[in-house]
This record gives C-alpha cells, sequence and structure tokens, in this order.
C-alpha cells in the first residue's frame, strides 16, 4: 500500500511539470506585457522597459521556464505581479475560502444526495423516485451563476435572512455552499441511486436476505456499503471540482477564494500568479484523485490486494 | 457491443420516457428557433430605443428591453443561434481531436497510448471550467475562440470514452480478422472501430453539448464571450445582474433559457443511455 | 459501516476546522466604522501601484510631504514650511515630533530616503517626481533637506500632493520588511493596518500617536464588495456604514431611504472615444469631426451612465485646475457628419475596428456609438480587448478607434494634458503631434504666473477640441451612499478619501 | 402434517412486454429427513420454486397468481415480512449457485457466518458468534488462519464451503441447493457434493436440490422431481424413475446422459426449444417435443397424479415398462 502510494505521488510530477509547460506557453502566447499593466496606463516606455529587464520578461523562453520550475521546486512560485506578495501565501490566504466552501457544499450534498439516492432506488419509479430524479436533472442543468443570484434575490433582498456576499463565518457561506450543492447533490443522488439499484441486484444481497436479515439490515449492512464505493469515488471527485472549480459561485457571492483569485489574475495578467495558482489547483486535484483512490482501497478489499 | 442503430424502434424506445421525449421535442423546438431567428424575432438583436430602456414586459416586449431599449426576447432568440453553435461546434471539435487521439492511444497501444494518455492526464489535471477559462484569455473573445476554448478544454474526455471503447474492441475477432486479412491500421480504426464506440460516444456527446453550452455562458458571464452587441445568453445574464432587484426580467428570461435547453439535453443524454447502453437497459 | 463511521467523524473534523473562523464583528458602541468599496488594494507601498483602490487605503494610512487645500492650494503636511529657493529648487522644513507606527520618530532622512526610493524604484508612480535632479538632493538637519528639479516645472508641487508622490516613508521599515513592505506598511498617518484579508476584508486601527487630530472611529474596516447592487443591500441592512460606487439605480434606491443618504462628486476620470490620428481615414481631420458630429453625446452619456455623469465638453474634467469652463458639448448633426465625410472623400463610409476593454460602461458606449456611427455610414466593429492585450495594442500602434479612461492624477491639469497629447506624451494613444500644442504645454510648465498658466491652458484646451484627436463623451461622477449617521465624508475628486474624518452622530 | 407443502404455485414475472408465466401451477410435498432433487432445464422454474418458498421473488417484477407454500401448515406466501425473515436462515436456508457472486465483498467470511447466527439468536454476543462461526467453518475445512479473510481471497470451492458453512450455521430444517456445483471445477464439484452429503446426513437436513444433473441428484436425493416450463412431469423415487422412466421427457433426459457402460454412436437429444415462457398454454406444454403426443395432450392439461406407490406424472400417454 505505502509503496503503492509513494508511486502514485511520483506519477503526479511529470503531469504537474505537464501542467507548468502547458500553462507556461499559454501565458506565453497571450497578448499583453505585464511590465505594463503593473506600472498603469500613465507610466512611461522607459519605466516599462526597465520593469521588463528587472523581470526577466526578455529572457529566452525555455530560460524563463527551467528557472521557474527551478524555483517552483524550492516552494518558491514567485510573487505575484499585481501585488508584489509572494503567489504561495496569496494562495494560501484564499485557500480557506475555498475550501469552506468546497466542504460545505459537499456536506450538505452527502447529506442529501445518498438519503434521496436510497430512497428512489428502494422506490424506484415510485412518485418520489421521479420527483428527485427530475429535480436531479434540474439540479445539473441549472447555471450556478443563475441560481446564486435567484437566491440572492429572493434570501438577501427579499427576506432579509442571509447575507448577499459570502465573506468570513458560516452565515454567509451557506447560500453560496447551497447554490454549488445543487450540482453535486444531483451527481451524488443519481450515483447512489443507479449503484443502489446494481447492488440490490446483486446476489450476496439475495443471500443476505435468505439469512433472515430484514429489509433495514440488508440496505444499511449489505447493499449501501457496496453502492458507497462508487459515490465516495465520485464525491472525491466532485470535492476536486469543487475546490478548482467554484470560480462561478465565488465570482456571484463575491468569495475571495481561490478561483476569484485566478480569475482576476488571469484578467490582470499576473503570470506568476495564474502560473502558481493554476498548479496549486492541478497539486489539489491530483492530491484528491490520490485520496479518492486510496479511500477506495481502504473501504474495499479487492481494491486493497490489488496494490500490495 | 454491437450498436447498430435501427432509428424507428430506436426513437420509439426514446419516448417511453416522458424526460428524454420532452427532452427531444424542446431541442427540437429550440433548433428551429435558432435556424429561424431572423423571422421569428420581432426585432433586430442589436436595435436600440435609447427612449425605452429597461422596459418591464409587456405586449409590446413579451420579455421587455434592455438598458439600451433592445428587445429581450429578441435577443434570447439570436442568442440561441450562438449558444446551440457553440454547444455543437465545440463538442465536434472535441470529438474529432479527442476521438481520434484516443483511438490511436487505444488501438496502438504501448508508448503511443502511454504518451498521449499522460498528455491528456496534463489536460484533465486542471477543472474543464478553469482550463475554458485560460484558453480564453489567451485567445481573446470572439465567437471561434469561444468555441475553441470550450472545446480544447473537452478533449481528454473524448479521448478516453473512445480509447476505452477501443481497447474493449480492439481484441474481438472480426478487428483480429481484419488485420489479417490486411486492412491498414487507420482504415481498421475508421471502418470497425470507431463505428462501434458511438453508442457512449453519442451519449457523452449529448451530454457534453449540454456541458459545453454552460461553459460557454459561464465564460460569457465574466466576460470572455462574444464581442458586443452580439446576444449571448451568459453575457445578457451578466448584465442583468446589475439590475436584478429592479428589473429581475432581464436575469430570469435568459436564464431560463439556459437551464431549459441544457435541460433537455441533459434528459435527451439520458434517455439515449438508457436505449444505447445495454447494460443499463432496464 | 465502521469505515464509513470513521470517514464521517474525519469528515466532520474537517469540516469544523474549514468553518472555525470568527463570526461577523459587532460592536455596541459604535467604535468602527465599516466601508464597502468595489476593488481590494493591491498593495499598500505606495510605490508599487498606482490603482484607488490601493491609494483609497494608503490615504488613510500615510502622510504626504504637502497636501492640497479644499481651494486646490497646495499646503504642507509633514512639511511645515516649503521654501522655494529658486524656480527649479526646493527646501522643506519638516513637523517635529511626527512618529511612525513603529514608534520612529519622522526625520529628514526618511523623506529622502523616500523620495529616493520613488525615483529608483517606485516605476508606477516616478512620473510624478521624475524632474527632481537626484543629485542634487541635500539634508541641512535632522529636520531640513532641499533639492533641485532638472528644469523648472510648475506643477511640481501638486504632483507631490499625490498619494504616491510625495508620501514619507520609514526607512528602517522599508528595509526591515523587504519585498513584502507592502503588506506591513508604516506610515505616519492616523490609521494603521492590523489586518488584511486578501480579497476581503481590511482592518485599520486608529494609531494613538497620530500627530494631527485623532480620528472618531477606533476601527475601520473595509470591506471589498464587487457587486453595487450587493453593496446596496448590505448598506441598507446596516452591515456596511458607507458604500463607495453606487450606480444611478442605487442611487435613486438610496435617495428614497430615509435612514441613508447620498454624496456625489465629479471624478478627474474622463471617458472619451479616441482616433489613431496617424492612421487612414483618421488621419483627416474632417474624418474625425464627420464622427464627433455623428454622435449624439448628451443621449448617450444619459443612456449609459444613466445620471452618474456630466457630458465631457473637453479633454479635462470640470474638477480639474484651469478646466475651459466655455467648451460646450458638441452638437450632434448627423448631415453635418454625413457632408463632412463626403468632403473626405468617403461618401458611403467606410468600416472600422473600436476597440474597448471589458468595462461596462466603455463597452455600453461603444456598443451605442456603433449603432448611431451606422447613420452616417460608418460601420463599427467591436473588438473587447482585455486590459493587458488592449494597452499592449495602443503602444503598438495597431489601434483605430478605442474607447477608453482618462484620468488626471493631480488637480493641476498638467497631468491630464501633457501626457495624453503632447508629442512626447507617454500615453499619447491618439498620436497626436501639433507643434502649437506642444508649445503652449511647454511653456505652461516653465511658469508658475497662475493667470499665465490659465491662458496657456485655455488655448490648449480650445485646440484639442478643434483638432478633435477624441471625442470627449463622459465626466464621470461618483455616488456614495453611507448611513444618515456617519458625518464628515467629504468625496475627493480624486477617489481616495479622508476617512478619517468621518463621526457618529446618532 | 407435512413440513413442506407447495400446491398448485403459479408465479409470473413482470416485463414491460408480457408477463412469463415461471411457473405453471406446481404441487409438492416434503416430509422430515426428505431429500428432494428437481432436476431439469434453465428455465424451467427451479429456482423461481425455491426463491418463491423463501419469499426472495423480487417484489416488483413478480405476481404470484395463486397457490399456497405451506410451511408447517402455515402459508408463508401469507406471512409478514417479519414472520419470514425468522422463518430464512433459521428454518429454510439456501445456498446459491454462485459461491463468486453470493457472498458480500466487503465484508471478512467468518463475520458473514457470524452474522447469520445472530440474526437468529439476538442475545448472543459478537464475539461468541464469531466463536461459533469459527466452528462452523472448521466443519466444512476451512483453516483456521484463513476465517478472518475476505471473500476475494478464497477460491471458488473455498467460497463454496463458506456460504456452505452459513447455510448451515443455525441448523435449518430445509435446505435448499440450488446448482451448489455448477460454477465448479469437476474435481471440485465433488469434493463439496462429498461435505453436502455427510454434513446433511450429520444433521438429519431436509433437502431440496436444484440442478440439471441428474448424476448429482442421485447421489444426493432420494426423490427426483422432473420439471418442464414451469411444471413438474414427473415425481418419484429416485429408483423408480431411473429403472421406469414414464414421461416422454423423462425419456429424453435420461437418454442424453452418456452412459460409460454402453457404447453409443451418438448421445440421444432433445429435439426442439421449450415453449415461449410468456405463451398461455392450453395442453400439455411439452407437446410440440414429444414424440407420444397424442390429440388429447394439445387440448388437455395432464394434472400430476400418482401414477403409481411414490411415482406420479402428468402425461396421457406414457411409457410403460413391459
Amino acid at each position: 500500500m505505502l509503496k503503492y502510494t509513494f508511486k502514485r505521488i511520483l506519477g503526479v510530477i511529470p503531469v504537474l511539470m505537464g501542467v507548468t509547460f502547458l500553462v507556461f506557453t499559454m501565458l506565453h502566447l497571450t497578448p499583453g506585457d505585464p511590465a505594463r499593466i503593473i506600472l498603469g496606463e500613465q507610466a512611461s516606455l522607459e519605466s516599462v522597459q526597465g520593469l521588463r529587464d528587472q523581470m526577466g520578461l526578455n529572457d529566452n523562453f525555455f530560460l524563463q521556464f527551467f528557472r521557474y520550475c527551478g524555483n517552483a521546486v524550492t516552494g518558491d512560485l514567485g510573487r505575484s505581479y499585481s501585488t508584489n506578495r509572494p503567489v504561495f501565501s496569496e494562495l494560501l490566504s484564499a485557500f480557506p475560502y475555498t475550501l469552506q466552501l468546497a466542504t460545505m457544499s459537499i456536506a450538505i450534498a452527502l447529506l442529501l444526495g445518498i438519503p434521496f439516492g436510497i430512497i428512489s432506488s428502494i422506490r424506484q419509479y415510485s412518485l418520489f423516485d421521479n420527483i428527485v430524479t427530475s429535480l436531479a436533472m434540474v439540479g445539473i442543468s441549472i447555471p450556478v451563476f443563475w441560481s446564486g443570484l435567484l437566491l440572492i434575490l429572493l434570501f438577501s433582498v427579499h427576506l432579509r435572512i442571509l447575507p448577499p456576499s459570502g465573506g468570513s463565518g458560516f452565515i454567509s457561506m451557506i447560500m453560496p455552499a447551497a447554490t454549488l450543492a445543487a450540482q453535486s447533490v444531483a451527481v451524488i443522488t443519481r450515483m447512489t441511486r443507479s449503484s443502489m439499484l446494481e447492488i440490490v441486484r446483486q446476489d450476496f444481497v439475495r443471500t443476505a436476505r435468505s439469512k433472515g436479515a430484514n429489509e433495514r439490515h440488508v440496505i444499511v449492512r449489505h447493499a449501501l456499503p457496496n453502492a458507497l464505493v462508487p459515490v465516495i469515488t465520485i464525491t472525491g471527485i466532485q470535492f476536486g471540482r469543487l475546490l478548482g472549480g467554484a470560480v462561478l459561485t465565488e465570482i456571484v457571492f463575491s468569495i475571495p477564494g481561490v478561483g476569484r483569485l485566478l480569475v482576476s489574475a488571469i484578467q490582470m495578467r499576473d503570470y506568476p500568479m495564474v502560473q502558481g495558482g493554476v498548479l496549486f489547483i492541478a497539486v489539489a486535484f491530483c492530491l484528491v484523485n490520490l485520496g479518492v483512490d486510496l479511500l477506495y482501497a481502504y473501504l474495499d478489499p479487492r481494491i486493497k490486494s490489488q496494490y500490495k | 457491443m454491437s450498436t447498430k442503430i435501427n432509428f424507428i424502434p430506436f426513437i420509439k424506445r426514446l419516448s417511453r420516457s416522458k424526460t428524454a421525449f420532452f427532452g427531444l421535442i424542446f431541442l427540437c423546438f429550440m433548433l428551429l428557433v435558432a435556424i429561424f431567428a431572423g423571422v421569428i424575432a420581432p426585432y433586430a438583436f442589436s436595435e436600440q430605443d435609447l427612449l425605452n430602456t429597461l422596459a418591464t414586459p409587456s405586449m409590446e416586449h413579451p420579455f421587455g428591453t434592455d438598458e439600451f431599449g433592445r428587445d429581450v426576447l429578441s435577443r434570447i432568440i439570436y442568442g440561441s443561434r450562438i449558444s446551440l453553435l457553440v454547444g455543437f461546434i465545440s463538442v465536434a471539435i472535441a470529438l474529432v481531436f479527442g476521438g481520434f487521439l484516443g483511438a490511436v492511444a487505444g488501438f496502438f497501444g504501448g508508448r503511443t497510448d502511454h504518451y498521449i494518455m499522460r498528455v491528456m492526464d496534463v489536460f484533465l489535471a486542471i477543472p474543464q471550467l478553469l482550463f475554458a477559462i485560460s484558453v480564453a484569455a489567451t485567445l481573446g473573445p470572439g465567437l471561434g475562440n469561444l468555441m475553441l476554448a470550450v472545446g480544447v478544454a473537452a478533449i481528454p474526455q473524448y479521448a478516453r470514452v473512445v480509447r476505452a471503447g477501443v481497447l474493449s474492441i480492439r481484441s474481438l475477432d472480426y478487428i483480429e480478422a481484419s488485420t489479417a486479412s490486411g486492412g491498414g491500421k487507420f482504415y481498421i480504426i475508421f471502418k470497425h472501430i470507431l463505428p462501434n464506440c458511438a453508442a457512449p460516444l453519442i451519449v457523452q456527446s449529448t451530454l457534453g453539448v449540454a456541458f459545453a453550452i454552460l461553459v460557454a455562458a459561464g465564460l460569457s458571464f465574466i466576460g470572455l464571450g462574444l464581442e458586443p452587441p452580439n446576444p449571448e445568453w451568459g453575457a445578457m445574464l451578466s448584465t442583468g445582474r446589475e439590475y436584478i432587484r429592479d428589473f429581475p426580467h432581464l436575469t430570469i428570461f435568459p436564464g431560463l433559457a439556459i437551464m431549459l435547453t441544457i435541460l433537455s439535453l441533459n434528459f435527451l443524454g439520458d434517455g439515449l443511455r438508457d436505449v444505447l447502453d445495454p447494460k443499463l437497459r432496464r | 459501516m465502521k469505515k464509513y463511521l470513521t470517514l464521517l467523524v474525519l469528515a466532520l473534523t474537517i469540516f469544523m476546522v474549514g468553518c472555525a473562523k470568527e463570526e461577523v464583528k459587532t460592536s455596541k458602541a459604535k467604535d468602527t466604522v465599516i466601508i464597502a468599496t468595489t476593488y481590494d488594494a493591491k498593495t499598500l507601498d505606495p510605490y508599487a501601484t498606482n490603482d484607488v483602490a490601493s491609494s483609497n487605503i494608503m490615504q488613510q494610512i500615510y502622510n504626504n510631504l504637502v497636501t492640497v487645500d479644499d481651494n486646490g492650494e497646495v499646503i504642507g503636511e509633514l512639511a511645515e514650511k516649503i521654501e522655494t529657493l529658486d524656480e527649479k529648487t526646493y527646501r522643506f522644513t519638516l513637523r517635529k515630533g511626527v512618529f511612525f507606527h513603529n514608534g520612529e520618530e519622522l526625520k529628514a532622512s526618511d523623506a529622502i530616503f523616500s523620495l529616493k526610493r520613488a525615483y529608483n524604484e517606485g516605476a508606477a508612480i516616478k512620473h510624478l517626481i521624475n524632474t527632481i535632479d537626484l543629485s542634487t538632493i541635500k539634508q541641512d538637519d535632522d529636520y531640513t533637506f532641499s533639492f533641485s528639479l532638472t528644469q523648472p516645472f510648475s506643477p511640481f508641487l501638486v504632483n507631490m500632493a499625490h498619494v504616491g508622490g510625495g508620501v514619507v516613508l520609514n526607512e528602517k521599515a522599508v528595509t526591515e520588511a523587504g519585498a513584502d513592505y507592502g503588506f506591513s506598511p508604516v506610515g505616519t498617518g492616523p490609521y494603521k493596518l492590523t489586518e488584511w484579508k486578501k480579497g476581503d476584508e481590511m482592518t485599520l486601527t486608529r494609531f494613538d500617536e497620530f500627530y494631527g487630530e485623532k480620528p472618531y472611529f477606533a476601527n475601520m474596516i473595509i470591506r471589498v464588495i464587487p457587486e453595487a447592487s450587493i453593496r446596496t443591500v448590505e448598506l441598507e441592512a446596516g452591515t456596511v456604514d458607507l458604500a463607495y460606487e453606487m450606480p444611478a439605480l442605487e442611487v435613486n434606491r438610496i435617495e428614497k431611504n430615509e435612514d441613508l443618504a447620498v454624496s456625489e462628486v465629479t471624478s478627474h476620470a474622463i471617458t472619451y472615444l479616441g482616433f489613431n490620428t496617424q492612421v487612414a481615414p483618421l488621419n483627416d481631420i474632417r474624418v474625425r469631426q464627420a464622427i464627433k458630429y455623428g454622435i449624439d453625446i448628451e443621449t448617450d452619456v444619459l443612456a449609459v451612465f444613466k445620471g452618474q455623469a456630466i457630458t465631457a465638453t473637453g479633454a479635462l474634467s470640470q474638477a480639474v485646475n484651469f478646466a475651459d469652463e466655455t467648451l460646450t458639448v458638441p452638437e450632434y448633426n448627423v448631415e453635418k457628419g454625413k457632408a463632412l465625410l463626403a468632403e473626405a472623400g468617403y461618401p458611403d463610409g467606410f468600416s472600422m475596428k473600436v476597440w474597448t476593454n471589458s468595462k461596462k460602461v466603455r463597452v455600453d458606449m461603444a456598443t451605442i456609438i456603433k449603432e448611431q456611427l451606422k447613420m452616417i455610414g460608418i460601420d463599427l466593429k467591436i473588438e473587447v480587448l482585455e486590459w493587458g492585450a488592449y494597452l499592449q495594442g495602443l503602444e503598438n500602434d495597431e489601434h483605430e478607434m478605442f474607447v477608453i479612461g482618462w484620468t488626471c492624477q493631480s488637480l493641476d491639469p498638467d497631468l491630464g494634458l501633457y501626457p495624453a497629447f503632447h508629442s512626447t506624451g507617454g500615453s499619447n494613444f491618439a498620436r497626436f503631434k501639433n507643434a502649437e500644442f506642444d508649445k503652449y504645454l511647454d511653456d505652461s510648465r516653465l511658469t508658475t504666473d497662475t493667470a499665465e498658466r490659465a491662458a496657456l491652458f485655455a488655448s490648449a484646451q480650445q485646440l484639442i477640441v478643434e483638432e478633435t484627436p477624441w471625442v470627449p463623451l463622459a465626466n464621470t461622477k461618483m455616488a456614495f451612499g453611507y448611513s444618515k449617521n456617519l458625518k464628515g465624508f467629504v468625496p475627493s475628486p480624486m477617489m481616495y478619501h479622508k476617512l478619517y474624518n468621518l463621526r457618529w452622530e446618532e | 402434517m407435512s413440513l413442506l407443502e407447495i400446491n398448485n404455485l403459479n408465479i409470473d414475472y413482470l416485463t414491460e412486454e408480457a408477463d412469463v408465466h415461471a411457473l405453471r401451477g406446481i404441487t409438492l410435498s416434503l416430509e422430515k429427513g426428505d431429500s428432494i432433487g428437481l432436476v431439469g432445464e434453465t428455465g424451467a422454474g427451479k429456482t423461481t420454486t425455491a426463491l418463491s418458498i423463501l419469499g426472495l421473488l423480487p417484489p416488483q417484477q413478480s405476481a404470484v397468481r395463486g397457490g399456497e407454500i405451506k410451511w408447517r401448515g402455515d402459508d408463508l406466501l401469507k406471512k409478514s415480512s417479519k414472520d419470514l425473515e425468522a422463518v430464512r436462515g433459521k428454518e429454510i436456508a439456501m445456498i446459491f449457485q454462485d459461491p463468486m457472486t453470493s457472498l458480500n465483498p466487503l465484508i471478512k467470511v467468518d463475520e458473514q457466518v457470524a452474522e447469520m447466527i445472530r440474526l437468529h439468536d439476538k442475545k448472543l454476543s459478537k464475539k461468541d458468534s464469531l466463536r461459533l462461526a469459527l466452528q462452523q467453518l472448521l466443519s466444512v475445512g476451512i483453516q483456521a488462519e484463513r476465517c478472518n479473510e475476505y471473500p476475494h481471497q478464497f477460491s471458488g470451492g473455498m467460497k463454496q464451503r463458506v456460504v456452505i458453512a452459513m447455510a448451515l450455521a443455525c441448523s435449518p430444517n430445509l435446505l435448499i441447493a440450488d446448482e451448489p456445483t455448477t460454477a465448479l471445477d469437476v474435481t471440485i464439484q465433488s469434493q463439496v457434493l462429498e461435505l453436502m452429503k455427510t454434513l446433511i446426513k450429520e444433521n438429519g437436513t431436509t433437502l431440496i436440490m436444484i440442478t440439471h444433473d441428474l448424476g448429482i441428484v442421485s447421489e444426493l436425493c432420494e426423490t427426483i422431481a422432473i420439471m418442464y416450463a414451469g411444471e413438474i412431469l414427473e415425481l418419484a423415487t429416485k429408483d423408480q424413475l431411473f429403472d421406469n422412466p414414464m414421461h416422454p421427457y423423462t425419456h429424453g433426459l435420461l437418454a442424453s446422459i452418456p452412459d460409460v457402460t454402453v457404447e453409443k454412436e451418438r448421445l440421444a437429444t432433445l429435439p426442439g426449444l421449450p415453449p415461449e415462457p410468456t405463451e398461455d398454454i392450453k395442453g400439455c406444454s411439452f407437446t410440440p417435443r414429444c414424440s407420444r403426443c397424442i390429440d388429447r395432450c394439445r387440448n388437455e392439461r395432464p394434472v400430476l397424479s400418482e401414477e403409481e406407490k411414490n411415482h406420479s406424472l402428468a402425461c396421457f400417454n406414457p411409457y410403460r415398462k413391459s
């Protein structure tokens, strides 16, 4: 298991190198002079040229790339062009917001999605099932930047019970988390439902019934743990997606998380920030995926034995 | 998994699911709206009336007017062209490139497979929306760029689906027979292998169009979409946001358009999966 | 199942940790004022940036050598006395007993250090002070120093009043903090930085050793809320006391609210339609004028800004000193426009691209202008460029028509006119080259006589109206909403306000 | 009172297109200590019979269209699910066909056996139940140190041993074994059969054995029921059936068994296929394939009735000895 974990971590390195190279190339193809952006439209041409030299922007592309990689290994992701603060500390200060948002939405998603999925599968084709599956589809289809706005309109503007912007604090995260969770609830409900439906047809569930276990015991003890294995996987994927992809929700609710930081960095051509941010998200993504795989092995002894 | 699709029973089976049927009908409706936008729309999408801005819905303007007095209904109608175009073309881009890469990777296996899939891993390590944002920012605004951004970001998914399909078919007898009888490799890929990946690809593509429309709307929402005065649903929503308290119609109608279109595609995709994927057939 | 329970416990722990953040602060006695802005500051190192959001915070933390009073006259701030030794040599005598937030006393060495640092490292604001001849800086004693300019430059002192211009930093603090100085700023101002959650909120605390009048509020929280509608909601809910940048719709709403008040100020910012005067057909003055006649500026400004701007008459905002008040809004006359175009050889018009960036009012302006110019036969294609690409494109001469903003960063018009229109100006995106104009501005720099300068600036402004390198569109008005109990808010046209004058009266 | 009595049981499976008639009037009765083998082709209704006894038919996809299953005189079809649960495992246990899939992959094998024990003895502690489970597993020949492993670590034969241990853990009165050896290698098959034989003898368990293999039945069962298309066509003691098969179908079946003592050019095969299970059959279901079919067979349904002692038959034109 340890060996496997180690191997997986090693496997992440080339991916991260690739991500770095990809982003690096993209940024260099992007029109816009970072020196000019830093200094603003009023600064003189000489100042801009001087800054370009100072920042090493006039160097060879590959020189810049390898210099960056070298620094990144030591944990130095450079300094943001726009704030001159270390990119890493910028990311660290934004990350708690994103983390909180992501954990809250995943919590909501699991708390709603799993029970909905279970009930739906037990009462397949019932009214409840039909409503839940249709709603799940709506949840997947609804754009967060729309549902978020509607929630703000309802709960902040009309009812005045929740703050419209999600800065710090639990209360102000409720609405963004709910908005973001809609899709995850849907995904988890559907996954739980289909997984349950598949598992319930399995022989060992019939075995459990033949042992004289009651329906609840059969579901809770036998069907559910097996059905949840793929649900955990998809939850992990969702979580990874939320960590990096909560951009729109963060924008709608003015949450200063990683996603918004990154989008504004992209818009301001803050190269080190974009570079570091994407790398950060890629690392988080890879770690979450690794975590999911390990979790998978932890939950399913069959998988675990493959890794030995 | 042979998937010679017979059209008539296929539609019949599809329409057994009410939701899939709804999806199909609504999608056809939107396609018609998009094609005949010029005929249906009561106004031109850029026609301004600075004396009648931000009007609430009325007989004259069923969905009201925006901040330049442009008819919201007409803009939504013309906007369907953009959304559907971006949705379909970007998926086509992803399908062509991803499909090709996946087929090559799966068919040749070995090193080719290894390298192609490692590159795909790199793409997959960046969340799709974020990747699309980065590409869109690199390319700048414009219809083509928007399609490209959304499409490129989706390539790895299709590569994976096709590769998995190819792997499951590659070892089958008739492929071996075809190889033995001297068919060229690409001939075999195109003649035998790809058609047999059709079912998962059709499902994936239908859901993919939905996701592409969603991503495109998201990009427009943060200002990485088309140049004005092009009517784009996400951008309309973004503008409406400023007026949401007084003139919610600017937010509600484009939002509904996005949601219903995506919803119908998702319903359809789900129905298709039920019909096409024998494993899940009820 | 046990495994799932283990997981659940683990997840709950992570969740708690994730949510373990302090709740919103609310205080009983009103000792904290909460202000909602649109953007977060980038850095609090005054030499590293020149953006309004950062300046707005720095205004509370730092003091300059000089400042501008309500009449636009330069007066000393940290400088007790300013002497003009000759037409290009100044001597400053500092106040005594002024302390920095770190306990250090203000010395002439700090001021000299600051000027040198601004000159050497302050690329973002160097244009404000680059006329200083560094070799002439001379320290007389702990509180007195002097220097000369490379040439006489009458707007010099006014420029020094800009936040990034004549600000005085503490040498020790800057040296100690190194590259991270921007996040641990040390000034002499009435407030000091205590906490900064990037992109979320910043807390400033009253500096008790401040040399001047102590502020009323012990704490000031500046929250970043990008959406205007949300700033209003929070203002109405009382979770915010003062909200910046209120658009017209929100202003109407606030005006109707008995507990809230609105203040407005015309900013130095101007939105204009620029022409690249070096490319055909825009190099023909008749074409430029035709376009000017083809735009119904007054209606357009109303439609886009909804009353949050006044229609521009010239290249300078009326809030800037020496702005020519005799100028009027250009007439809207399609026929005249068509005639001029025909005369210039374009009876059927032409098509052309117009650039803008994603700033909403600019895009909106471009959108409306596109529709109107169809009437005189010009077909515009709007290209929305990302800001960096936009600036680079302008620098590389790839532009034709463009909608952009320009801010005169000082009360003196020199910074508004010289960079934008002088043939050697660094931001002359119109590529305007006019010897007559150059001469007016060059002369204005050499004289300190107010009447003489007024005449020179008036001629310069009229010349621009005639030559039309720009069609000036709007001078933005900024509206601020705040609680009726909040007193002492005087918005500054420079957009960085003296928030230490705020008081609370129930 | 018989231990188990099935009377005219009719069961349909419900599909979107039509109802599938899985059982068309099964009648069967078992006394304590009996061992009966249900033999027939795939789709004959053997497993359905077994599942219906335990009430394990999928509730939404199946329907009882009549009949009764009496266990010690009580109709199992009328029992509440709670009462049924007390019967399952405790009184009637079942061994399923595929040992690969009939164990829960996430639970260790000893715990799966222990669970069976605990389900029917609520007072038992987990520790005690595990101890009992261990004994049970030892008795089916599983080494003690392997009892704490997961099913995927076991071979197929070992898994089936676990399943058997589990089924017998509560000493049930009736054991239903649904093709317990089909999924196993031939060598393992005999070992497992041997084990079952011993255990059943030791415990005196009543047995219903489901198989398509007459050889297996002859080893384990005293009585044999030949099933075809949801019906029992012939029911007789082992000896009588092999000596004197009366139903044409049984005849065919026996003819298809290779007999090493007699050299034949070809094995006999039954021509044709069983009827569509959705079809409503008026007469005898075997008619289309029957070589002895008479007119009556097509229009009237033969009912299982005792032809000789311990030998019942549903046929109008059976083979008769002499």
